[in-house]
């Protein structure tokens, strides 16, 4: 493998003089390798930390926050769920399958590495347009490999998200998020503290796989990322669930002093990580690691991030016991180092020292950079444009083109392929809910899992745009009748050293943290994913939401399918007519503009509160968001779930009815109640100040819309439900 | 009735099975490592879903060479009830417990989904507390359950009754339309000449509580009880 | 020493993922495609033994491990040595 | 004419698929195993053109299809016709 130059492994002249002076002396290529690692954004979030401050990340319920290998929220009874999201950009994108399975390995490590046993998967997805055939590639490889590897483990993959857009062409973005169980009393923690014991390493062996990829991650794909792409890590899912079990077995016996995966940066990553927790040095002989391939480097051995393995630090005494587990399970532990006082990471080729560094040079003293945002000329441009300057599409035609378009048509090609219900505990399925909910065995209660963020309305307006994705997963949490607890999230952006993206991103989060402390959702993990720019374009700034949620009696969790013949149609929060963003000004007129109906936190707040109060008397049939497709699209989803027809009639003054019907304004949502709840339905809503209108019936066998008394939709529910449970599969055929 | 759930390295739905007999059905059940090599004091066991040693090569190729592998077959020689599910099925194939082998889905994708079977003999262990010609639904969730056999093989096993479930539609239709993964005669389900062993695709721990959406594989599991406390005895 | 096991699906026994590769094929425009089948291709490097031996061991692995004698048959190759 | 792809790992790419069979045969007995490497065997029967035409667009095949460039290598060989 030749040489690279400091530059080539993306540190600039600054850090490679900052690493001299804290050095005293030129770096060798072993201790450069390391710095530049850890140096990456991926692992060091030199240009996000800033930013990350701003997030609310305490609150009562918060066990664990921002800081180790995932985020810790309580739930009761001395249980608590485990979670974190992250992502796979880069890797996915040369290596579909590959790239997404190796994705769901990370994610799920960084659960189990907290003593927790992984219960439920889900993943966000972002692809340029279907009709590409290269883009159908990669996305039935993406399916499958988050399948391939998911269902090996037999941790059912319950939810997440796909949404096709221009701006993903050349460079789809794989978050895999990851939730966990565990009893309070036996969380792990990545630490390693008593000095002298060893450290070991356990599960794959080590190859030339991924070398650089934190730093390959941390740059903008190009022609020349192919060629200077490291070896493609390909998982093992076997292997893993094989770790899973031995790890979980090890602290259920309270074996270990400290666990931590192998991530982003490998074996340098995972050792300066623990030992930097508490101040500690380490002194590691690569000689002793064990190789997949001959004539590995101490650079390559230390730089590697191959797949499926592990770093623990056993309690004194318990090696021999813990030898024992990984023996039952077919693996075998080896001994590479020990913790030492001084605060330096020691390497050893035999008896030979290659490398030194202070571990704290390597983590603390990742450089800080507090860059400034310039607001994008697109910006003002997009917002003053007023979506009723257009002439009014056929409303029929709009209503079956939102039907049949990626980004609302049923997901049901993607999730047939994840086993979800593995574990069984799933008792709200793919495509039945606004939200994933498990029940958890030995309990009444039950837990809720989101992912959401729309990339076109924080493109448009990333501070709306934030609290728009916060707002939408707590939203669809309350929906299905759970509390939302806290959140992770995957900051994916473009170029932060371009100022209009870093624009994007201080705003973004300017939202989402606004809105996470407005309903008390503290961030307690997430991801960053930076650089995701390609030739022609930067992507639209996703900032991935994962939420979880709680609710007490898991027999009061909702769907979103209207259920009887009579039921009543009630819409909850306003009649907007709002298009800005919405995807029927994109797919009716190919225009992504407009202002983003705005976010009022006290009134999602509001609803939220009306929603859980909803489910504890068990008033509804049926409740749905209003989102992508606006309310004429959430009354087509419940009745093509519930394989039902309605009759609605909305009323108003003005001529045209495009707004009402497809704005995608937040903070609403459409229920169904049999009619002797109305009353109680309204009361509720008066008593948390939501407006609550009548829209109609749930009846026959036809989705009628009317205004003003006059049809103005009407499809029969057969054409509804191929139209919008087609689309996706036949265009994958 | 005691049950055993044989584990093996990368078996996923183990903990699925023991719960629902310990929880749901209420018997003493325990886990059988896969390295044991005697079996004893077992009414039936229970051969997981799952990846074991992670499918490689073949869905249940490894798995097969287990250790315990032996002492379960001397079990079902016994007479000993056995239900393999997903997984466990292919390793009961593998094993030769069960004739035929499994070849990819024709879609060639993994497909979870809840399918429709149609009861084709009531008259066994396992499926006595249902009708013949009974509809049931039970999920499914496999990458290759698309069940082969020669044609010889076909004919003993219609001849000898070995066929318990088909795959059908909600009304019992038994048509390509409603086979998920092309099985040949739509076979979901066989057990062997002695009737002691079932091989199914099928989830049935998946749906044998109200939570989870349907009891239907409840009464697979019941069947066995009741063959135990009664029939056998 | 080292060897190769050639082991493709019985005839008669279909093969879904041959057809499906077919089919893309033509998609792809290689209309003059008639047939595909898709088998497994294992190779083994092993040590000592004699030729005679090696080729009678192989056979074994593959009948009880590597092929499924229900739907495959297979081919032993040593290659090398 | 009838052509077989054989499509392999590349050097260096982990093969969890080779180490697990190696293992069982391990468990099986068969200690003098060292290494198990499992590719694919691709057969294509397909009409008309030369030889040299076939080669080339098997290769084509191979690359855009059969093998993945990123991890796989292939090898195209006309065995009949
Ligand atoms: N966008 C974010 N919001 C909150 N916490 C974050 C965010 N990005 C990273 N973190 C936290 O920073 C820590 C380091 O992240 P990461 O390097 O991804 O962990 P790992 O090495 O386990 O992959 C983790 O505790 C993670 O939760
Ligand atoms: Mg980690």
């Amino acid at each position: 493998m030749k040489e690279l130059t400091y530059r080539e492994m993306g540190l600039n002249d600054q850090e490679f003089e900052n690493i001299k002076t804290i050095m005293g002396r030129e770096p060798n290529y072993l201790e450069l390798g390391m710095f530049s690692v850890m140096w990456s954004e991926h692992c060091g979030y030199k240009n996000s930390r800033p930013l990350l401050r701003t997030f609310p990340t305490e609150g009562p319920q918060v066990v664990q926050g921002p800081g180790e290998n995932a985020g810790v929220v309580d739930i009761g009874d001395n249980q608590a769920l485990v979670f974190k999201i992250e992502s796979h950009n880069h890797p996915s994108a040369i290596e579909p399958y590959q790239g997404a399975a190796t994705g769901v390995g990370g994610i799920v490590r960084d659960i189990f590495t907290m003593g927790a046993r992984p219960i439920a998967s889900l993943n966000s997805l972002r692809f340029g347009p279907l009709e590409d055939a290269r883009v159908r590639q990669l996305f039935s490889g993406v399916v499958a490999g988050i399948a391939g590897y998911g269902n090996c483990l037999g941790i059912p993959t319950v939810g997440g998200e796909v949404y096709f857009n221009p701006s993903y062409q050349g460079n789809p973005l794989v978050n895999a998020m990851c939730v966990g169980l565990v009893d309070i009393d036996q969380i792990a923690l990545a630490v390693a503290s008593d000095i002298g014991s060893p450290i070991m390493i356990v599960g794959a062996k080590t190859g030339r796989d991924g070398i650089h990829g934190a730093t390959f991650a941390s740059e903008e794909l190009s022609e020349a990322s192919a060629a200077k792409r490291p070896a493609v890590q390909v998982g093992d899912p076997f292997m893993e669930k094989l770790l899973i079990e031995a790890c979980l077995e090890l602290i259920k016996e309270d074996l270990v002093a400290g666990m931590q995966d192998l991530g982003a940066a490998g074996l340098t990553s995972s050792i300066a990580e623990s030992a930097s927790k508490k101040g500690r040095g380490v002194m590691v002989d690569v000689s002793k690691v064990p190789r997949r391939e001959t004539g590995m480097t101490p650079y390559e051995v230390m730089l590697s991030e191959s797949q499926e393995r592990m770093l623990i630090v056993p309690r004194a005494g318990k090696e021999a016991r813990i030898e024992e587990i990984f023996t039952k399970w077919g693996l075998d532990a080896t001994v590479i180092g020990y913790v030492t006082e001084d605060g330096m990471f020691r390497l050893m080729e035999g008896n030979e020292q290659v490398g030194v560094v202070p571990v704290a040079a390597l983590t603390e003293s990742c450089p800080v950079y507090y860059r400034e945002g310039e607001e994008p000329a697109y910006y003002q441009e997009c917002r003053s444009f007023n979506p009723f300057d257009l002439e009014p599409a056929d409303l029929a035609p709009a209503l079956i083109n939102l039907l049949q378009s990626p980004n609302i048509a049923s997901k049901e090609w993607v999730y047939r392929q994840y086993d979800h219900q593995v574990m069984t505990n799933s008792s709200v399925l793919p495509g039945d809910g606004d939200a994933a909910v498990l029940r958890i065995k030995g309990r009444s209660k039950g837990a809720a899992f989101t992912t959401d963020c729309n990339g076109r309305l924080v493109y448009l307006d990333p501070y709306q745009g934030g609290m728009q994705a916060v707002c939408e997963a707590a939203r669809n949490l309350a929906c299905v009748g759970a509390r939302p607890l806290a959140l992770t999230n995957c900051l994916n952006f473009g170029n932060p050293e371009k100022p209009n993206v870093y624009w994007q991103m201080q705003n973004a989060i300017k939202g989402m943290a606004e809105a996470a402390r407005a309903l008390n959702t503290p961030v307690v993990s997430g991801n960053v994913s930076l650089y995701n720019e390609s030739a022609d374009r930067a992507i639209f700034p996703t900032p991935v939401v994962g939420m979880v949620g709680l609710m007490p009696d898991i027999a009061r969790r909702r769907g979103m399918a209207f259920k009887d013949e009579g039921d009543l149609i009630v819409l909850l929060g306003e009649l907007s007519q709002e298009l800005g963003g919405s995807e029927h000004l994109y797919l009716a007129y190919g225009l992504e503009k407009g202002a983003v109906p705005p976010v009022d936190l006290a009134k999602e707040k509001s609803l939220i509160e009306l929603l859980l109060d909803l489910a504890e008397k068990e008033t509804l049939a049926s409740c749905h968001d209003i989102s992508e497709g606006g309310l004429a699209v959430a009354l087509a989803e419940s009745a093509i779930k519930g394989k039902t027809g309605f009759k609605v009639n909305l009323e108003q003054p003005l001529s045209r009815w495009d707004g009402l019907l497809f704005s995608e304004a937040p903070g609403r949502a459409v229920v169904s109640v049999k009619p002797s709840k109305l009353d109680e339905l309204i009361a509720k809503a008066k008593e948390q100040g939501v407006p609550c209108l009548t829209l109609g019936r749930v009846e026959g066998s036809k989705l009628i819309y009317q205004g003003n008394g006059q049809e103005l939709i009407g499809v029969a529910l057969d054409q509804a439900v191929s139209t919008w449970g087609d689309a996706i599969r036949c265009s994958m055929k | 009735m005691k049950f055993g759930v044989v584990v093996f390295p990368g078996s996923n739905c183990d903990a699925d099975c023991y719960h629902v007999i310990k929880d749901v059905l209420e018997q003493p059940v325990d886990y059988i490592w896969h390295r044991e090599k005697e079996i004893k004091g077992y009414d039936a066991l229970i051969l997981p879903g799952g990846f074991s040693y992670g499918d490689y090569l073949r869905t249940g190729a490894i798995a097969r060479f287990s250790p315990v592998m032996p002492a379960v077959m001397e079990f079902a020689d016994q007479g000993g009830l056995i239900i393999g599910i997903c997984n466990g099925f292919q390793i009961l194939l593998e094993a030769g417990l069960l004739p035929g082998a499994m070849l990819r889905n024709r879609s060639l994708t993994f497909i979870c989904k809840p399918v429709w079977l149609k009861v084709q003999n009531e008259a066994t262990p396992f499926t006595n507390q249902l009708q013949k010609g009974e509809v049931l639904q039970i999920p499914i969730a496999h990458g290759e359950g698309n069940y082969f056999c020669d044609p010889s093989t076909l004919q003993s096993l219609k001849d000898n009754n070995q066929i318990l479930f088909t795959y059908c539609g909600p009304n019992g239709e038994e048509d390509d339309i409603h086979n998920p993964n092309g099985s040949m005669a739509n076979i979901a389900g066989i057990r062997n000449c002695k009737g002691n062993v079932l091989g199914m695709m099928p989830h049935p721990e998946r749906c044998s509580e109200e939570v989870l959406g349907g009891t239907d594989g409840f009464k697979i599991f019941a069947s066995m009880l009741k063959w135990c406390q009664e029939v056998r005895l | 020493m080292k060897a190769t096991i050639y082991v493709t699906l019985k005839q008669g026994v279909l093969d879904p993922q041959g057809e499906a590769v077919k089919n893309s094929l033509h998609v792809l425009g290689y209309q003059e495609v008639n047939e595909v089948r898709v088998g497994k291709y294992v190779e083994i490097w092993l040590e000592g033994k004699n030729r005679a031996e090696a080729q009678k061991e192989l056979e074994e692995m593959s009948d009880k491990l590597l092929a499924n004698p229900v739907i495959e048959d297979f081919r032993v190759e040593i290659t090398e040595g």
